[in-house]
């Protein structure tokens, strides 16, 4: 039998993978772009998955938005990533410390 | 059931198996190129898994917004970016252990809760009654979207224009060696800048000129 | 004018002259400051004997007046008010009459000094404090005037504010004063908790009433309130009295310009304590314990203070150490509720200790301000006034019969033998010797000063003003002016007589009867009154007594070390040696005092202050919690790495930590 | 066309205004810029006007919906847009000199403010999630742009990189703890979960893990410990402008998220989302304060003391009483006038091409400027809670909500640690009054910059003296 | 005529008027800031000639609504205990402004406006009824403090001033829940309607602890009193006058108005503690004094020492009540302490003026800068010995009256208290003496003191107002008594009455 449980589950391992990925990530942060893209498509499949089982739209039509906002997001995000690589000719995580403390 | 085997079931286990396993790859590929194909193939596995669901309209949706839309933009900032490679996966293995750490923890916690008492069982959330054959999802999402949701659909579109600007705003460079339309100039020019008039006198040999 | 007028004006007119001749000194000049000083006291000298007068003649009852009510609280009223009773008026004129022969003196001796107006607006608020004293009809004015009179001799002590000695003397002399002081607020507390008044009029009236009650101070014993009462009160009279162990001031006083040496550290001042405790009979007679007390430490002050002065080489100090004996007599006698003896003993003494002191000063004039007595000697042809009044002044003051000294000293070893009470015998014999060593110094200092071969010489042709050694003279000595040896003569006057005119009035006919309250048991005087008949009696009488052969014994004796055989003095002086250490530095009092008292403050004081104060409560805990504050702050500080993935990591921990508690604990 | 349009006239407006600025631009040449200023003080002006203006719908009921229940309108909506208009005039007419002065006059910082603004109203008219979801990205989205908007600046776009991950990844925890409460609930509407909460009582274990979610991303924007890392960076590394943005209209659309969804939304699970409140509010103020003890950067400085304010405002929150609310209400708003006059004062002595940044900068500003000086120290009092200025009257109001709601203990420590705090205030003063100038600072801005500084400093003092009607205002937004 | 609203409002708009004067123009600050004290001193001339001494309730009572929505009233009243502070208050005005007319040379309107607003507040502080108007105006007192010490102050004055503001600031905010609770209890800032309302014992307790965090630091009781000689140091003389002369007394007016009143049992019960720590500023406070090497300091220490008695004689009342059963004796403590406050306000301010003249010569405070000063500068040196007299508590002069009262007032409780309050007589004496000795007496020391200049017209007017002011008060404290007679009985009242529920 498939269960809520089972998407759930998914979800939340989704989301897990993707938090552990943006701190373990220390070079790029492309991957970090990813990795937001990752815990998004946990959200989804949670709203995907409630949706479902409670047979309410709502939740679908919130995937809809979240799908077109996180385009949005992904646009700006890529952006920025620009304007940082062309300003210090890198994307390393790790070099991005100029501001701190 | 085939076999005993519940085949949705096995077709979610196949899907989550891929999905779970290309989000692994997407965080430890060593290039961002096949960590943004692997992002892909995570898509589709979830893709898949909506159908399974039934839950078409979403499932056609990812695929093209993301995969199609997003997935290109990735990839192509990564090859505009053309960044060396090599030393960018430095350390990854060094905080490997806290960071598998600190995930199991979490993924504990959440899954903890959300199994250990059971309240996500089929009493609670019965199964989904399988839709009917022309039950249109694409129809019923979009109907509950432009009447229910009007609001949040206009908004959203704003939130796409608002991308629209902000990309522009950041990335469009002026350069010095392009020839630039100013449409401020142009709209504002004014007759005087465009024609000249030049007020001559007219040459006509004067009688009495010496007179 | 009627009664009260004046009696406003008696303290009223010194302080106006002290304040106009010392706030407007340049505007009344040096003549103006002495005059209107002097006019004021000589004024307030005429009414307080008229006074007297109209006591003795006209009978006129006792003044009990309010001038004006300080300030009222909780219903006991705080008021500014003269009781004038005879002991009061006798007070008033012994105080005027000294302080005006010290002013008049006072233009002699410090004819040259630039401080001329200032000190006799000193001298005259002096006057004014000392009658506010006297005349006070309430604890609260005594103490004003208590405190104010010590001001004024600070201040006078002082009063050559350039010399290292003398701010060190009077600094010392008001802060042991203070203890005493002390002492005396704490007594006047107690009479108000016990009587709720501070009028001496209503807590005499009350004395018998709580004569039985008691206070627990530590622990669970239990004290008779009135013990308390006078013991601290007394503690106030051992400060200004200069009783041991708080008498190390007045012999350092003797910085001050040796006209306040008589009139504050001698003659007035300093009779304070004795006065108070004579007015305070009323409380005193009924506790036998505090009167103990007071009658041991009289003794001890009379004996062993006395014998300092043998050994002292200072002219001015050996009549201070003097004074300091004398009024350990005083004391004895007040603690054998001899009151009346007591005051009968601080007249003549104030007459014949001033004497002594303006006589003292009018050498040390002559002398150009030597005050060493090794560098004198034989001076008697040169200041034969001073001389002779000299000898009067000791003769009255070893307690020569018919001298006015012999009179109030014998009454007192009197009724130190007559008296019953705890430690009565040990008083008597201490008060005994004391007689043989008041002559053995006093006859010293006469031959030192007056008698045997000149120990100094004669520098001819230096400047009259130069700063000579020691033993040399820029001219031979002559008898200082008229405004010097006049006064001489007039306190020389009382001194040799006053005693045998006023004894039985004073003593035992009753004239301070108004004042002082004696129990019949106590009542020694009174018994001594049965044995008198008259004055000339008495002189006789003594002939048979112990105390005139101590005094001629002592008189034998300085004749022999130190007129005849001056070469024993040193050979004593050598033997001995420790006996000799131990007097010349005065039993070490100073010694302990400054090691004990001055420098313990000190160091404890630097100990609060750098290791409590600055270290602990400063160091440790201000600025400590701002340390601690700054080094967590850096440390925190140090979380924003400025690292995109320890920011995320911090959130993610946020969230686990919170699931975590929430979710899954709760 | 239903009265939904005439009940979000202003958000209307705002929208029409931002494409207007967004289309005028190109037409405009460099020096007819001012034109675009223009245009975004007239949208607050009128935009207040129209918000201001006693609708006939809106006349006799305190609360209306629109467009099928997705957006409310009420009295704290009104008051914080009346605010967010205020703060937003405010930061436009000190961001002119600065984006003058930096060659970025375009109108890119103001239809991008303008965005943002309409973000965040929506968000503060949010009656669904799926609303306060939007309007959140439309604010962020915005702001990331704001903050990168100086594409020369390496700090920049440091600042905006990391303002953008931690954001996004803020959102999508947000997002799952929305959909944890959307599938306990089985519905997106606020009232109805709220309605539904009360129904299904308090133990629902999926609620409880979206309501943790909630309040990790509510956390998040209003940039409380630990979910703070962004503040320092973003207002160190942003062009002043756009730190001044960030710093006011946005933390008002924070609180209203806060209320929506924790006082709206789940009114219920109080008991639960007051402790998680209590411990970051705590968090904030003792990390807050802390960290900006060491800073010497003024501008890092007032970041810290931004989480710690955060911190008060939380514990408005915590009592879950109209009172408290009311008090959290008025703290947000004098936070964001407080915080504006501060970077606006920054703005003016940033000098030509070089903006200020270390504390040092300010060394004798009363020597020649004394009048500025005392602007800032006005703030800086009023920041601290010192009283007769209005940011006494803040921490007042939360101090007597949370007693009120009987936790001493938490007052104690709010008030311990805003003493720590008033340290690094004491410390902008002692520099511009006790210190010796390095050189005159020219102060060269416009009559308006000055007359706009100097009111807003005053205010400090005159909110103060004057607060009743203030407080009446934000008391009377919450009915009890 | 609101006169209070007045003696308020017009030093602090004063304050403002002089601040317009702006930095050119020092002579017309000056001039403005002298005019605006002297109204203000001159507008109390009506406050006391229309003061009922006889009656305990407020008087001049001004009362209108301010912030509705949680009933703060601008509620301002005086009784006999506030009367004879804004007495002191306005006195100082004018004489700290003409302290500071010649040495003070830069940002002259600064200076002058910060001392007008901080009269304005302190007034006000003694004014209010109502329990937030009071907080108000007591913490913003410290920001012109602040400014004033750390602008014109001494080498370290950053330290100090900012020590000074956290110090009194920590101490306050605990007082500031403590109203805030209050006001959640009963519904109202009155604080004469928190004086009736009754609390019960943990409550009463936790309130007295916050309100003896606020005042036993601004007045400042041991050992919350490191802060204030690093701040006199610091100070500017003015400065330093200010805050010993009335800022320390806003501690003690506190105590009566907050600690005592509103939560009687509790101060009955723990009267032992502050009893201890006042007798502990006493003594050692006394011991600290006599070693200090700065004449600032060492005022500073006197002055921790001499409000050891406000508080001694504050608190005094309940160990009567306890040891007699009746409250004979409490008032005397009570006015005592009044009375001291005033004193100590004549006499602190008179010191750090003559440390003032001497500093504005030889810019040195140290003791071991002068001796002999005497010599070159006679008339100083009569007020110096006059006012360090004082301090050490001579009879005649307003220092001896309050130790006087509280003494007595102290034995009715314990021998013990009185023996320990008494020390100060010795140790009082002590350290103002040898002080005089270093500094007034001896030959001349150095150059500096050689060339020294005596006091001017300007100096000998400021000094001989105050010299006239202790030797009234001293002489002649009846007035001053009997303006408190009926507040101390309604006081008393109030706290021998438990108002446990």
């Amino acid at each position: 039998m498939l269960t809520l449980g089972h998407y759930l589950t998914l979800g939340a391992i989704l989301l897990c993978i993707s938090v552990a990925g943006i701190f373990l990530n220390r070079k790029n942060v492309l991957i970090l772009l990813m990795c937001i893209e990752l815990s998004l498509l946990a959200v989804n499949m949670n709203f995907v998955a409630f949706s479902r089982f409670l047979d309410n739209l709502d939740g679908q039509v919130f995937v809809f938005f979240i799908l077109t906002v996180a385009a949005a997001e992904a646009a700006i995000g890529l952006a920025i990533l620009v304007v940082l690589f062309r300003n210090r000719r890198t994307i390393n995580v790790a070099e991005l410390d100029e501001l701190k403390g | 059931m085939i076999f005993g085997i519940d085949i949705q079931l096995a077709l979610f286990y196949l899907f989550s198996a891929v999905m779970l396993g290309a989000a692994l790859a997407v965080i430890s590929a060593r290039n961002p190129v096949y960590s943004a194909l692997f992002l892909v193939l995570t898509f589709f596995s979830a893709a898949s898994l909506w159908i399974l669901l039934q839950v078409e309209f979403l499932g056609i949706v990812l695929v093209v917004v993301y995969v199609g839309a997003v997935m290109v933009l990735f990839l192509f900032v990564v090859m505009m970016l053309d960044i060396n490679l090599d030393p960018l996966k430095e350390g990854f293995t060094r905080y490997l252990p806290v960071g598998i750490g600190v995930a199991i923890v979490m993924a504990g916690e959440l899954l903890l809760v959300l199994w250990a008492r059971d309240r996500l069982g089929p009493d609670r959330f019965p199964a989904p009654p399988l839709r009917d054959a022309d039950y249109s999802n694409t129809r019923a999402v979009g109907e509950w979207m432009y009447t229910q949701f009007l609001l949040p659909f206009e908004v959203a579109g704003i939130i796409l224009l608002v991308a629209i600007v902000a990309a522009i705003a950041l990335t469009q460079r002026r350069r010095s060696d392009a020839r630039v339309q100013v449409p401020a100039r142009q709209v504002r020019v004014k007759r005087e800048e465009r024609v000249r008039l030049v007020k001559m006198k007219s040459e006509m040999p004067a009688k009495g000129e010496k007179g | 004018m009627n009664l009260e007028t004046i009696l406003v004006l008696i303290p009223l007119l010194p302080l106006v002259g002290a304040v106009v001749s010392g706030l407007g000194r340049n505007l009344v000049g040096r003549k103006g400051a002495h005059w209107i000083t002097i006019l004021a006291v000589a004024v307030s000298f005429g009414l307080s004997f008229w006074l007297l007068y109209l006591q003795i003649y006209e009978g006129l009852a006792t003044q009990d007046i309010s001038v004006y009510t300080w300030m009222v609280v909780e219903g006991v009223t705080f008021e500014i008010g003269f009781l004038v009773d005879h002991l009061t008026s006798l007070m008033m004129c012994v105080v005027t009459f000294v302080s005006l022969m010290v002013h008049i003196y006072t233009i002699g001796y410090m004819a040259d000094d630039p401080g001329y107006q200032r000190f006799f607006s000193y001298i005259n608020l002096f006057t004014f404090a000392m009658l506010m004293l006297v005349m006070a009809n309430n604890f609260m004015q005594l103490f004003f005037g208590w405190e104010a009179v010590g001001l004024v001799s600070y201040l006078l002590i002082g009063f050559w504010f350039k010399r290292e000695t003398a701010i060190f003397a009077n600094l010392k002399a008001f802060l042991v004063n203070r203890v005493g002081d002390f002492g005396f607020l704490l007594g006047i507390a107690a009479v108000l908790v016990t009587f709720n008044s501070l009028d001496y009029a209503t807590v005499f009236a009350a004395a018998p009433e709580v004569a039985g009650d008691t206070i627990s101070i530590v622990g669970g014993a239990e004290w008779n309130i009135l013990t308390v009462i006078c013991i601290c009160l007394f503690i106030g009279a051992m400060g200004k009295s200069a009783q041991a162990p708080l008498h190390v001031w007045l012999p350092d006083s003797m910085e001050g310009p040796t006209p306040i040496s008589a009139l504050i550290h001698a003659a007035t001042m300093v009779t304070a304590g004795i006065f108070m405790v004579a007015r305070m009979s009323p409380l005193f007679e009924h506790s036998d314990a505090a009167l103990s007390f007071v009658m041991l430490i009289g003794a001890f002050t009379a004996l062993a203070m006395g014998a300092i002065g043998i050994v002292q080489n200072d002219i001015k100090r050996v009549v201070a150490y003097s004074t300091l004996s004398q009024l350990g007599y005083m004391t004895v006698a007040l603690g054998v509720s001899a009151y009346s003896a007591a005051i009968f003993h601080l007249m003549t003494h104030a007459f014949f200790k001033a004497l002594l002191f303006l006589g003292a000063g009018s050498v040390i004039i002559a002398l150009h301000h030597q005050q060493d007595m090794r560098f004198m000697g034989g001076l008697r042809s040169y200041l034969p006034v001073t001389w002779l009044t000299a000898w009067a002044g000791t003769l009255a003051l070893v307690g020569f019969p018919l001298f006015s000294g012999f009179y109030s000293k014998d009454a007192i070893i009197e009724a130190v033998h007559l008296s019953e009470r705890f430690g009565s015998d040990l008083a008597y014999y201490a008060v005994e010797a004391g007689v043989f060593i008041t002559a053995l110094y006093s006859f010293r200092l006469l031959y030192l000063v007056f008698h045997g071969p000149e120990r100094f010489e004669v520098v001819h042709g230096v400047d009259p003003h130069a700063h000579l050694p020691d033993g040399q003279l820029a001219h031979e000595p002559h008898e200082p002016p008229a405004v010097v040896t006049v006064p001489l003569v007039l306190l020389a006057i009382p001194s040799v007589l006053i005693g045998y005119f006023t004894i039985e009035p004073v003593l035992f006919g009753g004239w301070l009867s108004d004042a002082i309250v004696v129990a019949p048991d106590n009542d020694v005087v009174a018994e001594l009154g049965q044995a008198f008949h008259g004055p000339l009696a008495m002189a006789l009488h003594a002939l048979q007594t112990p105390p005139f052969w101590l005094m001629l014994g002592g008189f034998a004796l300085a004749t022999v070390i130190w007129l005849l055989r001056p070469s024993i003095a040193a050979v004593i002086a050598q033997r001995a040696g420790f006996l000799y250490r131990w007097l010349g530095h005065k039993y070490y009092f100073d010694e302990f005092n400054q090691k004990v008292f001055a420098n313990g403050a000190v160091k404890l004081g630097q100990s609060l202050w750098q290791r409590a104060d600055a270290g602990f409560i400063d160091g440790w805990l201000v600025n400590g919690s701002a340390k601690l504050v700054q080094a967590v702050a850096a440390r925190v500080r140090r979380w924003q790495t400025g690292l995109l993935y320890d920011y995320a990591f911090s959130m993610i921990i946020g969230l686990i930590a919170i699931l975590g508690v929430w979710v899954v604990l709760l | 066309m239903d009265a939904s349009m005439l009940i979000a006239a202003p958000e209307l407006l705002v929208l029409i205004m931002a494409c207007v600025v967004l289309c005028v631009d190109p037409f405009m040449e460099d020096d007819r810029r001012g034109i675009i200023h223009l245009l975004g003080m007239l949208t607050v002006v009128f935009a207040a006007i129209i918000t201001l203006r006693h609708d006939p719908l809106v006349e006799g009921k305190a609360v209306v919906t629109a467009f099928n229940g997705m957006f409310v309108r009420d009295g704290m909506g009104d008051t914080l847009k009346l605010f967010a208009y205020a703060t937003l005039a405010l930061v436009f007419t000190y961001a002119k000199h600065f984006l003058r002065s930096y060659q970025l006059f375009s109108a890119d910082f103001y239809t991008l403010s303008l965005f943002s603004l309409l973000g965040v109203m929506l968000l503060i008219s949010a009656n669904s999630l799926v609303m306060v979801y939007l309007g959140l990205e439309l604010t962020s989205l915005s702001s990331y742009a704001l903050v990168a908007l100086n594409r020369a600046s390496t700090r920049g776009s440091e600042s905006a990189m990391k303002y953008f991950v931690l954001g996004s990844m803020a959102s999508a925890l947000l997002l799952y703890g929305m959909s944890m409460v959307y599938g306990a609930t089985g519905t997106l509407s606020l009232p109805a979960i709220a309605d539904a909460v009360r129904v299904a009582g308090s133990d629902d274990v999926l609620l409880i893990v979206g309501l943790v979610f909630l309040v990790v991303g509510i956390a998040f924007k209003l940039g409380a410990v630990p979910f703070h890392m962004w503040v320092p960076d973003v207002y160190d590394g942003a062009p002043l402008a756009a730190t001044l943005f960030i710093a006011t209209v946005p933390k008002l659309a924070a609180f209203a998220m806060a209320y929506r969804l924790l006082a709206s939304g789940v009114p219920d699970l109080h008991g639960d989302w007051q402790q998680m409140v209590a411990v970051l509010a705590v968090l904030s103020l003792v990390v807050g304060n802390l960290a900006a003890i060491m800073q010497t950067n003024i501008r890092r400085l007032l970041a810290y003391s931004t989480i710690s304010h955060m911190g008060f405002v939380l514990l408005g929150l915590l009592p879950g009483s109209a009172y408290g609310y009311g008090a959290g209400l008025f703290y947000i708003v004098v936070y964001a006038l407080m915080s504006a006059a501060a970077f606006g004062m920054l703005i003016l002595l940033s000098g030509e091409g070089r903006a200020v940044r270390d504390l040092d900068d300010l060394k004798g500003l009363n020597q020649h400027n004394s009048w500025y000086a005392a602007v800032m120290a006005m703030v800086m009092f009023s920041m601290a809670g010192v009283p007769i200025f209005v940011g006494f009257f803040a921490k007042l109001l939360v101090i007597k909500a949370v007693l009120d709601a009987g936790m001493l203990g938490l007052a104690l420590l709010a008030v311990v640690f805003s003493v720590i705090g008033a340290f690094y205030y004491l410390r902008v003063v002692k520099i511009m009054y006790f210190d010796e100038p390095d050189g005159e600072t020219r102060v060269s801005v416009p009559v308006d910059f000055r007359a706009a500084i100097s009111l807003n400093g005053l205010l400090m003092l005159g909110l103060g003296v004057f607060s009743s009607s203030l407080i009446a205002v934000c008391m009377e937004s919450f009915p009890s | 005529m609101p006169l209070l609203s007045l003696l308020i409002w017009i030093p602090l708009m004063g304050g403002v008027v002089v601040m317009l004067a702006g930095n050119q123009r020092p002579a017309l600050a000056r001039g403005l800031a002298l005019l605006i004290a002297l109204v203000t001193l001159a507008l109390c001339v009506p406050l006391v000639t229309g003061f009922d001494n006889a009656s305990a309730a407020m008087q001049f009572v001004e009362r209108n609504p301010w912030i509705d929505t949680f009933s703060v009233y601008y509620h301002l009243g005086i009784d006999g205990f506030s009367l004879p502070l804004i007495l002191l208050t306005a006195f100082f005005g004018p004489l700290v402004v003409l302290a500071g007319w010649e040495v003070i040379q830069t940002k002259v309107h600064q200076y002058m406006a910060s001392f007008l607003i901080m009269e304005g507040l302190m007034v006000g502080v003694f004014a209010s009824l109502d329990g937030l108007l009071f907080y108000i105006f007591f913490e913003a007192m410290l920001i012109p403090m602040f400014l004033v010490i750390g602008m014109w102050g001494g080498p370290r004055r950053v330290y100090a001033t900012i020590k000074f503001f956290l110090y009194t600031f920590l101490g306050s905010v605990f007082m500031l829940v403590g109203i805030i609770y209050l006001y959640n209890a009963s519904g109202t800032w009155s604080i004469l309607a928190w004086h009736d309302h009754p609390l019960s014992m943990p409550e009463q307790t936790w309130l007295f602890l916050g309100f003896l965090a606020a005042f036993a630091v601004k007045i400042p009781m041991f050992p919350v009193h490191t802060w204030l000689p690093d701040a006199h140091v610091e100070a500017p003389t003015g400065g330093s006058v200010i805050l010993a002369a009335i800022m320390l007394k806003i501690g003690g007016y506190g105590f009566l108005r907050f600690s005592l009143p509103i939560t009687p049992d509790a101060a009955a019960s723990l009267d032992g503690f502050v009893i201890a720590l006042s007798l502990i500023a006493i003594v050692y406070i006394g011991f600290v004094a006599l070693v200090q090497q700065d004449m600032k300091k060492l005022i500073a220490y006197s002055s921790i020492s001499h409000m050891g008695f406000v508080t001694l004689g504050l608190f005094i009342a309940f160990g009567i009540f306890r040891e007699t059963g009746a409250t004979q004796g409490a008032g005397l403590g009570m006015e005592g302490a009044m009375v001291q406050m005033i004193s100590h306000g004549f006499i602190s301010g008179a010191l750090f003026l003559c440390v003032g003249v001497l500093y504005d010569r030889v810019h040195s405070r140290e003791i071991s800068a002068y001796g002999g000063v005497a010599n070159t500068m006679p008339w100083f040196a009569f007020f110096a010995v006059l006012f360090f007299m004082a301090n050490a508590g001579l009879p005649g002069t307003s220092g001896f009256v309050g130790e006087f009262m509280v003494i007595l007032a102290s034995f009715r409780a314990s021998f013990w208290y009185a023996f320990c309050a008494g020390l100060t007589l010795v140790l009082g004496a002590a350290y103002s003496l040898w002080l005089v000795k270093r500094v007034i007496f001896g030959e001349v020391a150095n150059k500096n003191v050689a060339n020294l200049k005596d006091i001017d017209r300007r100096e000998a007017v400021v000094l001989g107002t105050l010299a006239a002011a202790v030797l009234l008060v001293g002489l002649w404290p009846a007035p001053l008594v009997d303006m408190m007679h009926a507040s101390v009985g309604e006081l008393l009242r109030h706290v021998v009455q438990t108002k446990l529920i």
